[in-house]
């Protein structure tokens, strides 16, 4: 009997597929049954009601996106009201991003989301920290300890940490974060990126720059997973780029122990339930017993040794 | 002011299918310069459709033309009995410009119906149509359906040329009291179209009117929706990326009980209540 | 008379389009006549022979490529003696781009390498700094100082600093370079990426990592040529992704003074001749007198001011 | 040892124009079941070719194939006379699928030629080609030079199976004398390949050996050339990203006066002196 199922901590997937932050919502279950995910994962929310960025929101780069989107939110008590609900039918665990401009509104909104029916929290701390110099508490160490520290003591369900390649510091900040206390790490969210419409001058994003995902990113996120997965051991998440069952397959082997699908779902949205049958024939076809087997496979050799902290192009 | 708000706001989420299919293509031919009629043959399953919805496709790729996102297109018909769901096109820039490529006997993945269509109220017996351009696309099913349900209809269609205005026969044959604009004749302008209106409401009266894009017409059509206490909608475009209401790139504003609130085009529209719509 | 020349310091280009350094060499001659580049920069030389990475070196990535060359060196002898002259025949400026492990090792050999044929110095600071933690310079503002400080004291000739995307901090970066006396920007090396062949398992570059180069780079390092230039006051010469002319007017138009064609050449070997013919084309049939009035004429209004330094992605 | 080695050392930068051009399609068809011919009508220009050269394909993208960097490729035929171009090759991931799907009065961009091809010196009367399976497309322009240049040849070609052998007609019509080995028939082992060539040099003698590719043959070939001090060449292949020694991805290494030193596939070869090619 093939075994599709995954860990992650203390929760057992199905499968090892789910949606990414943003790029999946109730409305998807017009297309297919959601149960056959691994996990539902819903859109970042703030405690307030937020309306994000100005449009345009997203463009078209070659083969890829960019998107401002911002974190549009409708709030706490609407999501509580609204979402959670709408998620209790289906077995597959829900798991609720996050986001804040402090660590202490953070804290508390994790406290405050950490209700029945949701299964983990994912931290979107690839978001600005307003109290420093806005960068993002994940693009540094000592920011990325100090929240998840917060965020740990906030709440007792599981803590996904959300990272963010804008970074030269991707394995640090991983060991920050595990150190910290998070129990599985998300790699990760969209890398800054700009656009302009060579005919008007004008950036093609209303809020200037935005985020690339897509097939673009696909490497460099894989690259990221893999570095996190040789530093850490806590679970690791692959998400970037990801847009065929080959390449899930391939982030499996780098050592994601499941992934998250986006912007794919934009172009095929079908494609997750797709994704988890091509898995199930690949890894019958290829004589594997579970998914476990395959993930970490990666044959590297002597190479991981005194590569894998290299951040410098060659 | 008294005019009922049409129910824009957002609805519980409706878990009306969506399909996401290929089709063959069965025609894909020149309308007249700028414009293109695909006609794909489709499943009945994906043809239960609300004049005013639209399909997001995926356009095919090429060597050198290589469109990312879907792209959305109002529906211009749909039969079921035919199994025919046609689009009217105009080539702007890479995805259409790629569908235009796109020959008989090849195949296009069309995701839909989609987006919430017109709304025609049962005692709204006198329809009017205002559309320019390519708007014509979205307004022609609504055209249709009000035929079939038996109320009568004036389209004013507003074009740059002659020989840009498109489907005004098949208005006609609809039975619709059509009033052709252009700008070459001096006839397009604001002040005329409110003249021919105004004359239409003192005339028959006018119960709702219809629009989609131009934001002088929607300028034109508030200001008279509020004189006379006319409802009215008018669909509207905005990027899109999933098409399905999933990523919040679609937004416009809305007016809507003193505040201003954003809303998906995707997904609680293309078609909004006139009143509450915001140009740009 | 429709203007091409662009101005780097002390320098000036007939035109703004030359090649990036490690995808250009003598060997293009035998397709056109170089003298019609604004400029020519060689692959990056170290002081002593080096054979560079094992094989295979590049991969294909979707629509782009990873490459773990690294830097196979002649060494500085068989440079001075044959690359050199090679390039005296033409009028073109000539950029060398030069690399060390340390920094007095980089400014010993900028001051070797200051020779008559020599333009300017191109110090690719995107390899690793072995002295530190093995990150390269341009990782950082301080190790970006301190090497650009001493390199500034041991040449005339002007110092061009080629930056890193593996980095939160490419502002700061940039600063730091052009505090210490660097006399041009060179935005940027290619990013960290990987890819493994779900095949045999093994990643795709004997490297294990490489740098992902090519149009899917192009939005990331368009950014940050645009990020540099508003930060900045010495010129930035755009690099990442550029394939054809309208790329080029891209980057003209978010700032950057010229551009380095990298990748482009070679899936097109012909294309920095055509992008210098379709640039003319361009800013005829636009109006332009020159070059210079297309440079940072990107319509970034008020939002400029908020997002330049936002490094996170929203 | 006393075996001459050949000139196969970085020489100077040669300064032969590379052409980058447009070809018809003329044909593109199976040959057997793993490989396919594909004919350009090529401009005189790049038909100035030396046997063992290559060009670099700008493959042909399309919705599921995208090959981004281009596909060195073997001369198969180069025909100045009727303005062709022959490439032989087998199908095996993105690119070469790419290439599969060209059809006649399609278009392909091609760089070349490219590269150190083999040398025929002129002492050298009785020539040995050692080929097996697509190697031969790289050996074939070679037999055909022989054969103008009036040189005695011997083909052995080597495949799993009778009807993987290709080619051998025409490698009679040039004169030679060919001796097919398969797998199937147990004949193409290392040991009767071996007896074979002895048994060769034994009655009229060889004076040069010429391969591709394959590990095996390489080893025997370098055992016999030291054993009976017959020099030879052997073409190799490697992965290339300019083609034409811009970005050094192609190097494999050699040995050279004790040394191991890298070579550029595309440059300094694909063609190397048979006694300092190293196998993999
Ligand atoms: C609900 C809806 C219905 C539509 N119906 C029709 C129709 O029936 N006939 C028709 O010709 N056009 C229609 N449009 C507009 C059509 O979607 C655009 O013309 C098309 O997306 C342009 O793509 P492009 O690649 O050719 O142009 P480009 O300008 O290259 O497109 C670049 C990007 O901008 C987006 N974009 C450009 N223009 C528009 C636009 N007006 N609206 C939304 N996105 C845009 C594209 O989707 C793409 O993501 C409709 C748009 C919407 C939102
Ligand atoms: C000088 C030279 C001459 C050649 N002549 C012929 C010929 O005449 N007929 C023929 O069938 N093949 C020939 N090859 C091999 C041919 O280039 C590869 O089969 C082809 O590149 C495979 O591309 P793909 O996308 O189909 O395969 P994939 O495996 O998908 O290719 C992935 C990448 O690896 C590279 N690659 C894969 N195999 C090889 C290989 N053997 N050599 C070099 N690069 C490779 C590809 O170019 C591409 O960059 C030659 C190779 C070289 C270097
Ligand atoms: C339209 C859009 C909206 C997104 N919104 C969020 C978000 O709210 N929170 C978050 O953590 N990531 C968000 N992301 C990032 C994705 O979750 C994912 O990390 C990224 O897109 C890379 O994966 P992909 O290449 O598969 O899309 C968003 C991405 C897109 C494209
Ligand atoms: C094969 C290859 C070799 C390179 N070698 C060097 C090098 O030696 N020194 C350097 O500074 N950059 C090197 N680069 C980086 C390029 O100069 C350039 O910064 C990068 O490729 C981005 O530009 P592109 O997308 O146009 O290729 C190399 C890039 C490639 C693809
Ligand atoms: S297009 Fe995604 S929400 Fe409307
Ligand atoms: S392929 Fe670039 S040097 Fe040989």
């Amino acid at each position: 009997m093939l075994d599709l199922t995954t860990q992650i901590g203390s929760l057992t997937l199905k499968n090892p597929i789910m949606p990414a932050s943003g790029t999946f919502s109730e409305e998807l279950a017009q297309l297919f049954d959601l149960d056959v995910l691994g996990a539902h994962v819903t859109k970042t929310i703030t405690r307030e009601k937020r309306s994000g960025n100005p449009t345009p929101r997203v463009c078209e780069v070659r083969g890829s996106m960019l998107n401002s989107i911002g974190i549009p939110s409708k709030g706490l008590d609407a999501f509580k009201a609204n979402v959670i609900p709408f998620y209790d039918r289906y077995d597959a665990p829900l798991i609720v991003s996050i986001s804040a401009g402090s660590t202490d509104e953070f804290a508390s909104l994790c406290e405050d989301i950490s209700v029945p029916g949701v299964a983990a929290i994912e931290v979107n701390i690839s978001c600005p920290n307003i109290e420093e110099d806005g960068k993002a508490f994940a693009m540094r160490p000592s920011t990325t300890h100090a929240v998840i520290t917060k965020l740990r003591q906030a709440t007792d369900l599981p803590l996904w940490a959300k990272l963010t390649p804008n970074t030269g510091e991707t394995t640090e900040v991983a060991k920050a974060a595990e150190e910290a206390g998070a129990d599985a790490l998300v790699v990760s969210n969209t890398l800054l990126a700009m656009a302009i419409d060579i005919h008007t001058r004008r950036p093609k994003l209303g809020n200037l720059m935005g985020g690339l995902s897509g097939p673009a990113f696909k490497p460099i996120a894989l690259r990221m997973a893999y570095q996190c997965a040789k530093s850490v051991d806590i679970p690791v998440i692959g998400c970037g780029g990801i847009s065929t069952v080959d390449d899930v397959i391939e982030y499996l082997i780098a050592g994601a122990v499941a992934v998250q699908i986006g912007t794919a779902t934009f172009i095929e949205p079908h494609i997750m339930a797709r994704m988890i049958d091509g898995l199930e024939t690949y890894l019958t076809t290829q004589g594997f017993q579970s998914v476990r087997q395959l993930v970490g496979s990666v044959d590297d050799k002597e190479a991981s040794d005194g590569m894998v902290f290299m951040e410098a192009a060659p | 002011m008294n005019i009922v708000p049409l129910p824009t706001s957002p609805t519980p989420i409706e878990m009306m299918p969506v399909f996401d299919v290929s089709c063959a293509v069965k025609r894909n031919e020149p309308v007249n310069g700028e414009y293109r009629l695909l006609v794909l043959d489709a499943p009945h399953s994906i043809l239960q459709c609300t004049p005013g919805q639209f399909f997001h496709l995926l356009c095919p790729v090429s060597e050198h033309l290589q469109p990312y996102l879907r792209r959305p297109m109002s529906i211009y018909g749909y039969y079921p009995d035919q199994g025919e769901l046609h689009f009217l096109y105009k080539v702007t820039g890479e995805g259409t410009s790629a569908l235009a490529t796109l020959t008989t006997g090849q195949s296009l993945t069309v995701l839909g119906p989609l987006g919430r269509g017109f709304d025609i109220l049962p005692d709204w017996q006198n329809l009017l149509l205002v559309a320019r351009g390519v708007g014509l696309a979205t307004l022609a099913p609504l055209a249709l359906q009000a035929h079939k349900l038996g109320r009568n209809l004036t389209a004013i269609c507003s074009a740059r040329s002659e020989d840009m205005l498109m489907s005004l026969d098949y208005f006609r044959e609809l039975g619709a009291d059509v009033i052709p604009l252009t700008d070459d004749t001096g006839t397009s302008d604001v002040g005329n179209m409110r003249r021919i209106i105004e004359a239409k409401i003192a005339d028959t009266g006018i119960d709702a009117m219809y629009t989609c894009g131009s934001n002088r017409i929607l300028k034109l059509l508030q200001s008279l929706g509020k004189t006379h206490n006319i409802p009215g909608q008018i669909a509207l475009e905005q990027q899109m990326a999933c098409g399905i209401g999933m990523c919040q790139c679609c937004v416009r504003a809305f007016h809507r009980k003193g505040k201003t609130v954003n809303e998906r085009v995707c997904r609680e529209g293309p078609v909004f209540d006139l009143q509450e719509a915001i140009g740009c």
